[in-house]
C-alpha cells in the first residue's frame, strides 16, 4: 500500500501506474486527516491537532526517493508523513485515541507518532528541534559506515530558530546525508513569512552553509516526486546535505483552537484551487487517464482503510495506569528506574 | 472598574495589558503570535488593532533571540513584556534569562538594571503530551536575580502585571493553561496584596494546605471535601514564588501545625521540597506530623486523559494525603 | 589496573574515554575543543592522535546542534560521550535535553532508548564570575529520563563512566571543575559501588553531612575537624543526583538523627531542599533536630575572591552548622 | 585621551594627527594588555584573562566611527572596548583586581567589564550571549525614535551559535541600527575555522539575512575607520543594520590556560608582522610622518597612564562582604530582596 519502496535509485516514471499510486498515496492522507478534524469535535481526538490537508504531495513525494532502511524526523504536522512512510493507518489513528494499538502506544498522540520499524523517529512538538536530532542520526550513518539519508522536515516558521543554522552548519561541516525539507506553507501559526524572515527566499539561505538546495512548486507532487529524487541521488553519491524547499499552503487552521484571523478566506480559497489533489486529478482527466470509476473506486479503497483504522481505534485498550512509568527509563540489570 | 466585575483569568490580563499600555508608552508586548494571531490563548486578542504592531510586536520562533532583545530593550529604557508562549519554548531562552537577565545588575555594580515582565503559559491538563506540559516555576525560583509569579486567581491576574512592571527588576509570571477560563469577580486594585505576598485563600485551624498557580482550585475543592469530613485546612497561596513568603509560610504552619504542599512540578527537585525544606528549619518544633508533598508523578507527561490526570496532582490524592498528615487513615 | 594507583581526577577521567574508546566502537567523544585543544580543562588531551578527528570530534560553538546531533547519534545506534565545556553552556541545550533526550523512550511507548552521555564541568571556585559558576545539578535532577551523577572521588571519575556508557539511557555526568587536580590512589573497578548507590566515606554515628561532587572534600575536612571538637559526624557522598538513594540518606539519618545536607546551588530551590524534603517524609520521627542546609549565597557568583570565598558554602560555615545542629552552640 | 568622539559623521581623515591619535590608542591597549598578562603571573589578577593583543586595530578603528551616545557590546575580550570607548584604565584595571573602584565594582573582572556613563553594557562571557542585547538596545533606540546606533562587536566562533542568527534576522527584519562587528581571528579557543563552519567567508553569511555586509584587513586601522565610517553613515541614513568582518589574528593564547597546541609557533609570527602597531609604525615612518623620539614620547605617555592605573588598582579597596548580595535587586519601596 504506502510506498516505502526500497529501490533506492528508482528514477520517476510518469507512467499512469505511478501517478495513480501518488494519487491514492495524497487521497489517503486527505481522507484521514479530514476524519480526524471530525473525530476532534466528537472528543475522540485530544490535545492539539495539526492537519496536513494542501500540504499532501511533500510527504507523499518525498516519500517516493526514501528507501526502506532511510530514516524520517518530522514535526507535530506529521500524519502524513507517517502515513506516507508505511506506518499503518490503524497504527496511526490508534495514536490520536490514545490507545495501547498506537503507534507510540497512545502515549505520545497526535504530536509524537514514533514507528522503529519504519525508522520514524517522531513527531516533535518543539519547532525546529527535530534538525538535531537529524544530523544526529545522519552521523550514526557516517561513523558506521552506513548509506542511508535521513529526511528531515520542518516548516518554514523553523528556520528562524537557531537549532536551524547550528543544525545546517553541523551537517554540511561534516558532510553528512541529510535530506532538509522546509514545507513552506508561508505561515507559523499566525506568522506570515514576511513578518518572521528579512530574506524570505527560505532556499537561498542554504547557500549560507554551502548546502545545496532548490525550491520546488510543493503542490505539484511530480515535481516534488522528481527533486527529491534528485536530492537524494545526490546525497547518496556524495554524502553531502541537500535541502528542498517545498512551497505550499496549508488549507486549515494551523491547529483545532485558531480562528484564522491572520489571513483572508479569499488566499485560502485561491490556493484551494491549486490543491495538490485537484491538481493532479484535472491533470489525469485533461489527458484521459483518470475515469470517474476509477477514482470512485480509489476513494472506496480509502474509506475502507479509514473505517477500518478508526473502527480498530475504537476497539484499542488503553494502557493501564499501572503502566504510567514504564519506560521512563530502560528496565536494566543494574535496578534503572528512580 | 468595581468591585465585583466578573471576568474570565484571560480577559484580566488581556486588561492589565492594555492599561498597561495605556499608562506607559514605555511598554510594548512582543512573543510569538501575541499580534495578529491573537495570542496562542487569546490573551492579547484585539490589542493589535488597539496599540498598532510595534507596540504588539509578532516575532519569529527565536525564543533566545526575542528573549534576549527585551533583556536589550530593558537596559535601553523600554518596559518590555515578551510573551513566551509556553514554558516548555523557554528552555530555549534561559540563556537569556538565566546568564543576562538575572546577574546585568548585580554583576554591573549596580549600574544597569532590567526591568523586564516575561509571561509563560505554564503546566498541564490539556492533554499535550510529553513536550507541551512542563511545570518548571522551580527552576526559575532558584535564580537569584529574578521574581517569579503565579496568580492563581482572577484577580491576580488582573494585578499582578501592573506590580510586576512597576518592580525595576525581571519578573518571571507563570500563567497555567487551566486557569485562562475561570471566571472570577475581581476586587478593587486596592484590596490586592503586594506581589511578594503569600495569601491565605481560606482559613483553617488543622492543616495548612500550600500551593500556587493551577493548583489553587483543585487544592480549595479538596479543603472544601476535606470540611465535610470535619477537617479545617487553611490553604495557603503562595502568589510569588521567588522571593518566597516564609513569613506567611512559618505563620500558617505554626498555627495549624501540619501541611501539605501541592506543586504540579516533578515530585524530585520541586518547589514543593523547598517549602518542606523551610518548614524544616523554621517551624519544625512546631510540627505535629510530617510535612507531606502531592506532586506529579515522575514521567513526561503522556497524551491519554487517564494517564495525564493520573501523572497530575488531583483532589482526591490531595484530600487523601491531607487525612493521612491527620492521622485519619 | 592495580589497586593503589595514584592519578588525578583529570587523568582518570581521560583513562576512562580512553578505556571507552578502545572498548566499544561505537564510543565516540564530542564537544567544543575537546580535539584540537585538549578539552577546557585537559581532560582529553592526546585522545586526539590517538583516535583521530572523526572519534575525537571538535564542534563548533552550537550547545543546543550538538547536544542534539548527540541525541539522534544515540538513536542512530553509536554510544556518543557529548562534552558540555561547562554547565553554564547547557542552558542553550536544555531543549534538546529536556524535550528530547529525557522524553524519547517513553513517548515513543518504548520504542526508542537514548544511550548518551553527556559530561559537563560545573561549580565555582576559580573566580570565573556570574555567568561561569553555576551549580545546576539540581535542575538536571528534577527531569525524569535522565540519570544525574556526580564523581567525588578520583574512583569515582575513573569508573562511573563506563557505568553511564552501559546504562541504556541518557546520563549527565557533572565533574566540578576544583576536582580535576585532586590525586588520589584508585582501587580495582571492582571496589566501585554501582552508580546509584551513595556511599559513606566517613563513618560517624552523631551527625550525618549528605553531599556531593565538589563539596565533598570541604565536607571530609569540617568532619575532620568536628571530630576534634568530640563530634562524629558521617559523611554520605551521593554520588547519584537521579535517581537519589534515599535508602542511604534514611539510613544514616535513622542511625545518628541529625543531618546537614552542604551544596553548592544556590539554597532557595537546592538539591539540599529535596534531601531534607525526603528526610521530612521518611525518617521525621527519627530525628533530634531539623535538617540544615550550607548552600552557595543567593547571588551572581562575583568574581573577587573575598566575595567568591563568601558566596560559596566553605568549611568554616559547615562546622559551624554542624554544631549548631548538635546544640553545642 | 581615548577618543569617544561627539562627531558622528566625522570622515576619516588619513592626516597625521588622526594617525597618531589611533596609534596611540592601539599602544594604549597593547600595553595595558601585557601588563595585565604579567599581574595575572603576579596572581594580581585571577580568572579568565583573554588579552586582545594583535586586534587593537579593531575597536579602536571602530570606535573612531561611534558617536557618545552610541552603545557598545562586547564580549569577554573587551578590555581593548573599554578603553577606546572612554574607560579610564584605572577604572578597567581596578577591575581586574576585583576592586570597589573598579567599573563594576570589582564584581565582573576582566569577563565582565561596565560603564553606563560610556553606554558600555559588558562584557559577556557567554559566546553570541551579547547579539540578542544589541538587537534589544537598538530596538529601545528606534521605539523612542532616538537616531543612535548599537555596535554588537563579536569572535567568528559566535557566528556558529543559534544566537547569531537569530539576532541577525530580528535587526534586519525589525530595520535595527546595529553595528555587527565580527572580529576573525581565525580561532575559537583551540578551533580553526575550517573545522568550524562550512562556509568560511564570514562576511558573505550576512546576505542570508538581508544585510549589507564588509569584509575588512583588521590589521589596517585605516581601513578598520573607514568601513566602520561607512557602515555607521549607513546605518545612521536608513536604520538598517550592517554587518563589518574585520580579518584579525590573535598573538596571544585564547586565555592564560592554553597551551597553544593548535597552532604553529610560525603561523603566529607570520600574523605578528602584519601586527597593526608594526604596520601603522611602519607606514609612518615609511613617510617620514614619525620620528623615534615621537614614538618614544608616546609610550613614555602610555607608560605614565597605565603606572597610575596600577597604582590606583593596588590602592583601591575590596567590596565589604557584607555587601555580597547587595544589587542583586534593585532597593525598592515594596521591600525587593528576596
Ligand atoms: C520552540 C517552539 N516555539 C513555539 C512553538 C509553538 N508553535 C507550534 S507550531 C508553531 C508554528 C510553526 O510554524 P512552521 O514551522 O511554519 O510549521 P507549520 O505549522 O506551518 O507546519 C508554533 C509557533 C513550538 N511548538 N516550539
Ligand atoms: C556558549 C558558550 N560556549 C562556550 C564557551 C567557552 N568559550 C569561551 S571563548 C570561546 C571561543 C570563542 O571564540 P570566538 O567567538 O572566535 O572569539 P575569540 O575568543 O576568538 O575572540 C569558547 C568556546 C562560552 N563562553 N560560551
Ligand atoms: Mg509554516
Ligand atoms: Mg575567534
Amino acid at each position: 500500500m504506502a510506498p516505502a519502496n526500497d529501490k533506492p535509485h528508482l528514477k520517476p516514471h510518469v507512467r499512469r501506474s505511478h501517478l495513480l499510486q501518488l494519487l491514492h498515496g495524497m487521497i489517503r492522507i486527505r481522507r484521514f486527516e479530514e476524519k480526524c478534524a471530525e473525530l476532534y469535535t466528537l472528543e475522540k481526538i485530544r490535545g492539539f491537532l495539526h492537519l496536513y490537508i494542501g500540504e499532501e504531495a511533500i510527504a507523499v513525494g518525498c516519500n517516493e526517493a526514501l528507501a526502506k532502511d532511510d530514516a524520517l524526523i518530522c514535526t507535530y504536522r506529521e500524519h502524513g508523513h507517517a502515513l506516507a512512510r508505511g506506518v499503518s493507518m490503524t497504527a496511526v489513528m490508534a495514536e490520536m485515541y490514545g490507545k495501547l494499538n498506537g503507534c507510540s502506544r497512545g502515549r505520545g498522540g497526535s504530536m509524537h507518532l514514533f514507528d522503529a520499524e519504519t525508522r520514524f523517529y517522531g513527531g516533535n512538538a518543539i519547532v525546529a528541534g527535530g534538525l538535531p536530532l537529524a544530523v544526529g542520526l545522519a552521523l550514526a550513518d557516517k561513523l558506521q559506515n552506513r548509506k542511508r539519508v535521513t529526511a528531515c522536515f520542518f516548516g518554514e516558521g523553523a528556520v528562524a530558530e537557531g537549532e536551524f543554522h547550528e543544525s545546517l552548519n553541523l551537517a554540511a561541516l561534516w558532510q553528512l546525508p541529510v535530506l532538509f525539507v522546509c514545507e513552506n506553507n508561508l505561515y507559523a501559526m499566525g506568522t506570515a513569512l514576511k513578518i518572521s524572515e528579512s530574506e524570505q527566499d527560505i532556499h537561498q539561505k542554504a547557500a549560507g552553509y554551502n548546502i545545496k538546495s532548490e525550491a520546488v512548486d510543493g503542490m505539484n507532487v511530480v515535481e516534488v516526486v522528481q527533486a527529491a529524487q534528485r536530492a537524494c541521488d545526490s546525497i547518496r553519491a556524495d554524502g553531502l546535505p541537500r535541502f528542498l524547499e517545498c512551497r505550499t499552503y496549508r488549507f486549515r487552521a494551523h491547529s483545532m483552537f485558531d480562528s484564522q484571523l491572520y489571513r483572508d478566506k479569499a488566499e485560502v480559497e485561491s490556493w484551494q484551487q491549486k490543491g495538490p489533489i485537484v491538481q493532479l486529478v484535472q491533470w489525469l482527466r485533461d489527458y484521459h487517464q483518470l475515469s470517474d470509476d476509477e477514482l470512485r473506486s480509489l476513494e472506496r479503497q480509502v474509506e475502507l482503510e479509514l473505517s477500518e483504522a478508526v473502527a480498530a481505534a475504537e476497539r484499542g485498550e488503553f494502557e493501564p495506569v499501572d503502566n504510567l512509568t514504564a519506560d521512563v527509563y530502560t528496565p536494566s540489570a543494574s535496578g534503572g528506574a528512580a | 472598574m468595581t468591585d465585583g466585575t466578573t471576568m474570565s483569568y484571560r480577559e484580566a490580563i488581556r486588561q492589565a495589558l492594555r492599561e498597561a499600555m495605556n499608562e506607559d508608552p514605555r511598554v510594548f508586548l512582543m512573543g510569538e503570535d501575541v499580534g495578529h494571531y491573537g495570542g496562542c490563548y487569546g490573551v492579547s486578542k484585539g490589542l493589535l488593532s488597539e496599540f498598532g504592531d510595534e507596540r504588539i510586536r509578532d516575532t519569529p520562533l527565536s525564543e533566545s533571540g526575542f528573549v534576549g532583545a527585551g533583556v536589550g530593550a530593558a537596559l535601553g529604557g523600554m518596559r518590555p513584556i515578551v510573551e513566551v508562549m509556553t514554558v516548555n519554548f523557554s528552555l530555549l531562552a534561559l540563556d537569556q534569562i538565566v546568564n543576562n537577565a538575572a546577574t546585568i545588575r548585580h554583576m554591573s555594580g549596580g549600574q544597569f538594571n532590567v526591568p523586564l515582565v516575561i509571561r509563560m503559559a505554564s503546566g498541564a491538563g490539556r492533554q499535550l503530551a510529553a513536550q507541551h506540559s512542563h511545570s518548571l516555576e522551580c527552576w526559575y525560583a532558584h535564580v537569584p536575580g529574578l521574581k517569579v509569579l503565579a496568580p492563581a486567581t482572577v484577580a491576580d491576574a488582573r494585578f499582578m502585571l501592573k506590580m510586576a512592571l512597576d518592580d525595576p527588576d525581571p519578573v518571571v509570571i507563570f500563567e497555567h493553561v487551566m486557569l485562562y477560563n475561570n471566571e472570577e469577580p475581581i476586587p478593587t486594585p486596592d484590596r490586592c496584596p503586594p506581589m511578594e505576598q503569600a495569601f491565605v485563600r481560606r482559613e483553617g485551624s488543622d492543616l495548612t494546605l500550600i500551593t500556587y498557580g493551577g493548583s489553587l482550585p483543585k487544592v480549595l475543592a479538596a479543603a472544601e471535601e476535606l470540611s465535610h469530613a470535619g477537617i479545617s485546612a487553611e490553604v495557603l497561596d503562595l502568589r510569588s514564588l521567588r522571593p518566597l513568603d516564609t513569613d506567611a509560610i512559618v505563620r500558617s504552619v505554626s498555627k495549624t501545625h501540619r501541611a501539605l504542599t501541592v506543586d504540579e512540578g516533578w515530585r524530585t527537585g520541586s518547589l514543593a521540597g523547598e517549602i518542606s525544606a523551610i518548614i524544616m528549619e523554621q517551624a519544625f518544633w512546631e510540627l505535629d506530623a510530617p510535612v507531606g508533598r502531592v506532586c506529579s508523578q515522575e514521567v513526561p507527561i503522556p497524551y491519554p486523559k487517564h494517564l495525564e490526570d493520573a501523572a497530575l496532582p488531583q483532589r482526591g490524592e490531595i484530600v487523601q494525603s491531607a487525612k493521612q498528615i491527620m492521622g485519619a487513615v
